[in-house]
């Protein structure tokens, strides 16, 4: 049998006061294997260390015992004063006789039992254990950032300010996401674009960041550290090394009927197009589905005529970009309900009921009216607005039972916005609750209230209807004994639900990472890890993760840029090697994997792959499972899985934990 | 009342020798200094931790020297293992002397060729010493011996104070890409290192022990030398648990490796069916 | 004189939660009873359904199983795994007539060493009730051999 | 089907056909044929209750790749299950089997024997249901008794597991020796850990073939256990076993609201 | 040999006085899978009459399905104890078993004792009686006739029970059976004339042993093999029926500190049986294992002790799970 030493603690009287811990380590000296037994004061002092660096060479122990507090406690410790006298660490055990025995019984005979027992049992598992080595994985050293709002910028910029390389993919022809979109932004009302702009020219200068607009993520392969990524750049048709973004190409470009998205379809853009003037790069790419060059077959062909460099080219194709990262930085932000998702509001017909973004872009300096709130119907100015605040959230009828978060907040800019404009003009806001937790955000609703006297209305609003010209609100106050309140209204502005964003499934099912029923990315763990998705190395930035407003979503995209750093701080990931392996073995047998792969199902981290098994002339002869221990966390929910018990947890093995039960419940003599 | 042949006798590891990865000589003692254990060389015996079970290997060690019992084993298994993770003074089970022996006194005056390679060595270590310890009855001694690599050879200090002897013929090998910068022997597979140096089969007995492909391939050289079925000798290591020819494991057609063997000739294991 | 009789209680529990649980106890040293002995799993979804059924034929009267409250597992799902195998391994010992009382399953999280130590003691006391289980080991006495010590009882 | 079968070993559709054939004692004998002319010897009826697909995994029937494959509806469900789980990928299976009209079906693709089997999906064996209503009618100790006498019979012969053909493992945790989880020696109480395995290594991928129970030398209704846990794995989490070409493992997924009214 | 006359109505006496002098008897009890198995009983209203053969034979009585070699113990000193259990075997008689089953007594009889005698097995035979009770019953897979004996055959028996017309024939074989009647003389009475042919049944014969014993000599090249063992599903149920196998395994159940050696039942025909710790197995195919069990029965087993090791019992048929039939394929591998 091995040689263990077992070495006792009296934690000063923490241990000794009620177990008689001589005895322990006389009688733990007889079990089989033991070869050197002893009892000291303080095991985890100095002196302690060395007693057992000493006993361990001196009577050539091939594992330790140590009785003394818990493994979470001084687990550490004994590891490195083992590996300090030449053994493997992983041959040193803690029998937890304090925490779980001397604090919680009394002194007594019973209670010195249940410490050798303790004793025994991990006597028994270190007999077991195997020498195991810490696992490195390589490490390549650039970030991917998928989304170009402003939780990618600010995830991108931090990463590329470390001295990192980055990589962003935007899958429209500009970065800057719905921020841009934004008019002002609360509960300062500074303008939007002001504070983003300069930070969107910042990624496009940054040295360490490689911008890729107009493309998406077609495939991620490998794992943590070694993500292989293939990007789809879409065909711009226009050559970005030519163009000098003169604009004079989109100013001639004859179909001009398309509605544009930026302006929230208040608008109308051309095929050949740059979605905002501001945008970055700032040059235009051509709309296929909308260019005349495309749908009729190569008639037009205006640009290309215009263009004063020859950047024009309609040849161009899709291409794939294959590269190698680190980590990834999911930041793909969400999208919103329209109005046209709500019955019982004529299904968004009725051009003056728009919603929250439509009202951002009639606000906006740079939107369709220059700034002016004017209703998108007839262009005049709106003497009363209603305003809707959770128009879909919160709502279970709709399916949509979680809370937008940032509606009751923007309701209340929009307001604000619209009094500051329309001096005269009446604003009303139907809510549930005002949630305005965050910093200033309740003084900000507050001044809606009382500096700009905006109506709230604490009710539902059932109907909305045309009559004479006029939107019919109808609701109920709820304040006022449930009374039925109709309202005149000129224009009607919906909060509506934040949702996912419609591709955000096949995003996940591409990154490999898990998704809740609304389709919002899931994070690792809701409390520990809520940057962190299960696939390690891969982070979420911003409202793909749930509904945020702005200094939440940066917070957040610096975190996620903190968790790359800190991976890409050492040249390679070290991790504890208690991790599940597959068997092998020599041919014939390979291994006894029958490759059911059930096991895969049950991983939390995805880090069961499929093995071929080939012969010398490259026949297939079986699949088995192989653990990439880059990714596995060594939970071992596989282990009991495997029915063939061809999965086992390193540390945690078969063969050690069935000989804990075994000697815990046998005692020999 | 006849004895019990399940029980065992309990022998105490005096001594441990690792020969090889994961290759370990026991040198074992009777705790019972009474228990009277006579063997011949080429018997084996069933060594067991209690707990685990038994494991069948030869006796490595000569009848020619008394006094204790050596065995040689390479952990594969469950109990091999186990027995591997024993220590000195640890006790262990033993059952035997089962199985033939070698028929040396029939060998007197011939001469002696060993054809073995890797863990097949232990086997023949017995009858090697018996022979040696008793050089002046038998003819010329040669010795042929490989392993996978260097590291794999067991016995390495005999096997250096073989080669010293003028009265034995050692050839050792190593498979190609096993060897050492340091090392000097032959490289190659021992069939072929065999027909390198052709032994005489005029009045002499080969011996062939180790992994059944070294046996395969041996047998045609040795008859190429002119060696009779009837002059060459091996020794079988089928699976065996009761070691008295009950339990049916180690059945090869109607022969029982552990009691009928697992010394046979080439022609007793011609007439067997190739299940071995 | 016989003793009064006291249960071998067996406890798997998770190092996450329930072993960290179990150490908040002590260090709150809130006292429970010296019966039960834990084991340490990584994850409750590591815990082999054959090691219950092992610890009951070395002897235990009486087993705890406890990790993570559903959601707070260290990793994310081991818990609801186990939690699906324990539906299951219940319903099975119970068609086959075990004694399943004999077996509790629980949450217990970090936070929570007063429950452990009341789960402790809820379960003794229970098991102490049902008094040792022999009916797995007699199982035993219904093959050839061992009906030889029924023939010398008789 | 003599004929389809004749045909189809002739045109080279198939290398090897798994059928019956019948002994002197005019019993069912499973049959494995290579050429057109043996197929005379083929007979399918009622008798005819084997699940064949077990020999899917026998070395001897792999080399021959092309198989053709005479079943019952159990033996077509019992390859579903099997596809689900990634076995059999080296094959190329034709499925002979003869429709509740009594006329022969010839499936050659995983998917026409999906739709098949789909459409024609068994129930639970009445007898099955019957014994297992019986069972749990009984009180506890009742059930702990029947079971003890039951399997203080069995005497490990595996002949359960040999025709089961959700037992493909190379290794079965019976013959796991480090550590050993399952007693090698027939007591009672190794054979009680030794089903009790079985069963929870089966629930939730039983096809309820009914052979291992069938077919135990001891009579020990083994096959009761499996169904059992199948239908407690049916109820509480839904998904039927043999029904999908994808793994639908009740045992291998979750779900946040699974009971828990038995935990503390 | 003395031939003597038991009252139908007294055979219960006899068995329940058996009981009664503390001898443990073992006879077939119907049990509620339907089928009968050699168990002990308490008195003879347990005893099943109507059977035609039992599921296993009666060999587990001497061979017993799990056999505690010894138990072992390390003490505190380190020195360990070794504990047979040889002197706790009862006196047993084991009451109706086929004339088959008795002739595989007779085989293990000589396969445990002949060589290197098997101390265990030896212990158990000697304090057993075999009581017999000859065939008025067969079916399709009974062949006792093939093979050299019959269903009225007195091999291996102590004592052979014949009962006809409201009679119980006693044939009393050997001195341990003139003991076990002696135990009760006063209910059975002397008698002469026994002519139980005509009540036997009259099972089909399919080969005899003498062409078997010359065409088996070249049977292990045959092709039919394969046929033979295709359908094997390489279980252990033919051979644990079996009324003479004999192999086992030995393994050891507990810790390193204490446990015990047991040895149990094992098959030739399971796929590990042969295997080596390598990985090699010498008896790689099904093919291989089945002509292993089948050549040991009609070959081997003649060559090394000079008996067929079958009976013709027919339980490897009836327990096959695929109807593997042994006389069918021995005829198929001759010709």
């Amino acid at each position: 049998m091995a040689r263990i030493g077992v070495f006792i603690c009296h934690c000063g009287e923490n241990i000794s006061a009620t177990i008689d811990v001589e005895k322990v380590a006389k009688l733990a000296g007889k079990l089989s294997g033991v070869a050197y037994s002893v009892d000291y004061k303080y095991m985890c002092s100095d002196p302690g260390q060395t007693l057992i660096v000493d006993a361990i060479k001196e009577h050539k122990l091939t594992g330790i015992v140590v009785g003394a507090c818990s493994p979470r406690m001084h687990e550490g410790t004994f590891r490195k004063a083992a590996e300090k006298a030449g053994i493997n660490p992983y041959f040193c055990e803690m029998a937890n006789i304090r925490e779980h025995c001397s604090w919680v019984h009394p002194k007594s005979d019973e209670t010195t039992r249940k410490a050798l027992d303790i004793v025994r049992t991990m006597v028994e598992k270190v007999k077991n254990n195997t020498a195991l080595f810490p696992i490195k994985v390589p490490i390549t050293k650039t970030a991917l950032v998928i989304g170009g709002g402003i939780a990618g910028i600010q995830a991108a910029l931090d990463i590329a300010n470390s001295g990192h390389q980055v990589i962003m993919v935007e899958k429209t022809p500009s970065i800057g996401g719905h921020m841009s979109q934004l008019s002002e932004t609360f509960p300062t009302l500074d303008c939007s674009q002001c504070i983003l702009t300069p930070r969107m020219v910042e990624v496009a200068q940054h040295p360490n960041i490689t911008l890729h607009t107009f493309a998406t993520v077609e495939s991620v392969t490998g794992f943590i550290g070694n993500f292989e990524v293939d990007i789809r750049l879409k065909a711009k048709s226009v050559d970005f090394e030519k163009c000098t973004g003169c604009g004079s190409c989109w100013q001639k470009c004859p179909s001009k009927k398309i509605p544009d998205e930026f302006n929230a379809g208040m608008s109308f853009r051309t095929a050949i197009y740059t979605p905002f003037p501001q945008a970055v790069p700032n040059k235009p790419v051509i709309d296929r589905a909308n260019c005349t060059w495309f749908t009729k077959g190569g008639k037009c062909g205006v640009c290309a005529k215009i263009c004063p460099t020859g950047a024009i080219d309609y040849n161009t194709e899709d291409t794939i970009l294959s590269v190698k990262v680190g980590s990834i930085v999911t930041a793909t932000g969400f999208d919103i309900k329209h109005s046209d998702f709500f019955p019982e509001y004529g299904y968004g017909k009725h051009p003056d009921i728009i919603d929250g973004l439509q009202f951002e872009r009639l606000a906006s300096a740079s939107g369709p009216t220059g700034g002016e709130i004017r209703r998108p119907s007839d262009g005049k100015e709106p003497e009363t607005v209603v305003f809707l605040a959770c128009a879909g959230s919160r709502d279970k009828a709709k399916g949509i039972e979680y809370c937008s978060k940032i509606c009751c907040m923007y309701t209340a800019k929009h307001a604000m916005l619209y009094k500051h404009k329309n001096h005269h003009g009446k604003a009303h806001v139907f809510y549930m609750d005002i949630r305005s937790a965050g910093k200033s955000y309740d003084e900000f609703v507050r001044r809606a209230i009382e500096e700009d006297d905006v109506n709230y209305i604490r009710g539902r609003v059932s109907k909305i209807y045309e009559k004479n010209g006029k939107l019919m609100v109808v609701g109920v106050d709820t304040l006022l004994g449930a009374k039925p309140v109709t309202i005149e209204a000129d224009m009607v502005v919906l909060a509506t639900a934040v949702v996912a964003n419609e591709d955000a499934e096949s995003v996940a099912q591409k990154l490999h990472i898990s998704y809740d029923k609304h389709k919002f990315f899931a994070e690792a763990h809701p409390k520990l890890k809520p940057v962190e998705t299960n696939t390690a190395g891969i982070t979420l930035a911003g409202a793909c993760q749930s509904a945020k407003d702005i200094p939440e979503t940066v917070a957040q995209a610096s975190a996620a840029a903190a968790k790359t750093i800190i991976l890409f701080s050492g040249s390679e990931l070290t991790r504890e090697p208690v991790v599940a392996t597959v068997n092998r073995s020599a041919a014939p047998v390979f291994t006894t994997c029958t490759g059911c792969f059930l096991c895969q199902e049950v991983c939390p981290y995805q880090a069961i792959e499929r093995e071929e098994i080939r012969d010398r002339a490259g026949n297939l002869l079986m699949n088995a499972a192989k653990v990439n221990a880059g990714l596995c966390q060594g939970c071992g929910t596989c282990v009991a899985m495997c029915r063939n018990k061809s999965i086992d947890l390193q540390g945690f093995s078969n063969q050690q934990m069935l000989s804990e039960v075994m000697g815990l419940l046998n005692e020999p003599f | 009342m006849d004895t019990n042949q399940y029980i065992p006798y309990q022998v105490r590891i005096a001594d441990i020798i690792d020969e090889a990865p994961l290759v370990r000589t026991y040198r074992l003692e009777f705790t019972d200094p009474t228990a009277n254990f006579t063997f011949k060389a080429g018997q084996f015996a069933e060594y067991g931790v209690f707990g685990e079970g038994e494991s069948t290997f030869c006796i490595a060690s000569s009848p020619t020297r008394e006094g204790y019992l050596e065995c040689t084993f390479r952990s594969s298994g469950r109990v091999t293992k186990a027995l591997a993770n024993c220590e000195i003074n640890d006790i262990i089970g033993l059952r035997g002397p089962f199985g033939k022996a070698f028929p040396i006194e029939e060998w007197y005056g011939k001469d002696i060729v060993f054809i073995t390679g890797g863990i097949g060595l232990p086997p023949l270590r017995c009858v090697i010493w018996n022979v040696l310890d008793q050089r002046e009855k038998f003819g010329k001694v040669s010795i042929y011996y490989g392993a996978r690599t260097v590291a794999d050879l067991v016995y390495k200090e005999e096997l250096d104070n073989w080669k010293k002897r003028d009265d034995v013929d050692l050839f050792l090998t190593v498979d190609p890409g096993g060897e050492t910068k340091d090392w000097k022997d032959n490289v190659g597979f021992v069939p072929t290192i065999i027909e390198q140096n052709l032994p005489s089969s005029t009045n002499a007995i080969a011996i062939v022990a180790g992994p059944p492909i070294l046996i395969k391939m041996s047998m045609p050289i040795l008859a190429k030398c002119g060696f009779a079925n009837d002059k060459i000798f091996t020794t079988l290591e089928n699976r065996m648990k009761c070691g008295v020819g009950k339990c049916g494991h180690c059945t090869v057609g109607k022969t029982y490796v552990c009691k009928d063997g697992p010394v046979f000739t080439y022609e007793e294991v011609l007439q067997m069916p190739q299940e071995y | 004189m016989a003793e009064p009789f006291e249960p071998k209680i067996v406890a798997f529990v998770c190092n996450w939660c329930t072993y960290a649980g179990a150490d908040l106890a002590g260090t709150s040293r809130t006292k429970y009873e010296t019966n039960v002995r834990i084991i340490r799993f990584p994850c409750t979804g590591r815990i082999d359904f054959m090691l219950l059924i092992k610890a009951f034929q070395n002897g235990a009267d009486g087993i705890i199983v406890s990790g993570c409250h559903p959601n707070d597992c260290h990793y994310t799902s081991g818990n609801f795994h186990a939690r699906r195998r324990w539906i299951v391994f219940k319903s099975m010992l119970d068609f086959m007539g075990f004694p399943t009382e004999r077996i509790t399953f629980s949450w217990v999280s970090a936070a929570e060493g007063k429950k452990w130590a009341e789960l402790v003691n809820e379960t003794t006391d229970s098991v102490r009730a049902l008094g040792p289980f022999t009916e797995y080991k007699n199982l035993d006495f219904t093959t050839f051999n061992q009906m030889d010590h029924e023939a010398i009882a008789r | 089907m003599q004929d389809k079968a004749a045909e189809l070993l002739k045109n080279g559709t198939v290398n090897l056909l798994i059928g019956f054939s019948e002994d002197l004692g005019k019993r069912p004998v499973p049959c494995f044929i290579e050429t057109a002319e043996e197929a005379n010897i083929l007979v399918f009826n009622q008798e005819c209750k084997n699940n064949l697909s077990v020999y899917l995994h026998k070395k001897e029937v792999k080399d021959a790749v092309k198989i053709g494959l005479v079943s019952n509806i159990a033996t077509l469900r019992s390859v579903m299950q099997l596809l689900s789980e990634n076995q059999l990928w080296s094959l190329t299976i034709t499925y002979l089997t003869v429709n509740t009209a009594g006329a022969l079906v010839v499936l050659s693709s995983a998917e026409e024997l999906e739709a098949y089997v789909q459409a024609n999906f068994p129930t639970c064996r009445a007898e099955d249901k019957e014994m297992l209503d019986k069972l749990n009618a009984m009180t506890r100790a009742e059930r702990w008794a029947y079971w003890k006498d039951q399997l203080s019979e069995c005497v490990k012969c595996y002949a359960c597991r040999a025709v089961c053909p959700m037992c493909y493992c190379t290794v079965c945790t019976t013959e796991c020796n480090q550590p050993q989880w399952i007693k090698t020696s027939a007591e009672t109480s190794g054979n009680f850990e030794y089903h009790t395995m079985r069963a929870m290594h089966l629930g939730g991928r039983c096809i309820n073939c009914g052979e291992c129970g069938r077919i135990c030398p001891a009579g020990i209704p083994v096959h009761l256990l499996t169904a059992q846990m199948n239908l407690e794995i049916e109820q509480e989490f839904g998904g039927k076993t043999g029904w999908s070409l994808k793994s639908e493992y009740a045992m291998n997924s979750f779900k946040p609201g699974d009971k828990e009214n038995f935990i503390k | 040999m003395e031939l003597k006359l038991l009252s139908t109505s007294d055979i219960a006496v006899f068995v329940d006085g058996l009981l009664k002098a503390g001898k443990v008897v073992v006879a077939p009890v119907l049990k509620q899978s339907g089928k009968v198995f050699f168990k002990p009983v308490q008195s003879f209203a347990e005893v099943a009459t109507d059977y035609i053969q039992t599921a296993f034979s009666a060999k587990e009585v001497v061979f017993p399905k799990v056999e505690e070699l010894f138990t072992y113990q390390h003490n505190e000193d380190g020195s360990l104890d070794i504990k047979d259990q040889l002197d706790r075997i009862p006196e047993t008689v084991v009451w109706g078993l086929r004339p088959c089953d008795a002739a595989g007594f007779d085989y293990l009889n000589q396969f445990f004792l002949k060589e290197n005698p098997d101390v265990y097995f030896k212990a158990r035979y000697d304090k057993t009686t075999l009581v017999t009770v000859s065939c008025s019953k067969c079916d399709e897979s009974c062949f006792c006739t093939s093979v050299d004996s019959h269903p009225g055959d007195t091999k291996g028996s102590d004592i052979l029970l014949t009962a006809m017309d409201g009679k119980c024939y006693v044939e009393v074989i050997t001195d341990n059976g003139l003991a076990l009647i002696n135990s009760a003389k006063e209910l059975f009475t002397s008698t002469d004339t026994l002519s139980k042919e005509a009540f036997l049944a009259k099972p089909a014969t399919h080969f005899s042993m003498d062409e078997i014993k010359d065409k088996i000599q070249y049977a292990y090249a045959s092709a039919e093999w394969k046929h033979a063992s295709m359908g094997c599903y390489s279980c252990g149920a033919c051979a644990f029926a079996c009324p003479t196998c004999t192999c086992f395994d030995i393994q050891d159940e507990g810790t390193q500190d204490h446990g015990k050696r047991v040895r149990c039942w094992d098959a030739c025909g399971m796929s590990q049986f042969t295997k080596h710790a390598s990985g090699h197995n010498p008896r790689n195919t099904q093919t291989e294992r089945r002509r292993q069990r089948l050549m040991h029965k009609f070959k081997y087993s003649v060559e090394n002790l000079g008996v067929v090791s079958c009976v013709g019992c027919g339980r490897c048929i009836r327990v096959c799970p695929s109807h593997l039939n042994i006389f069918e394929n021995i005829l198929s591998v001759m010709n």
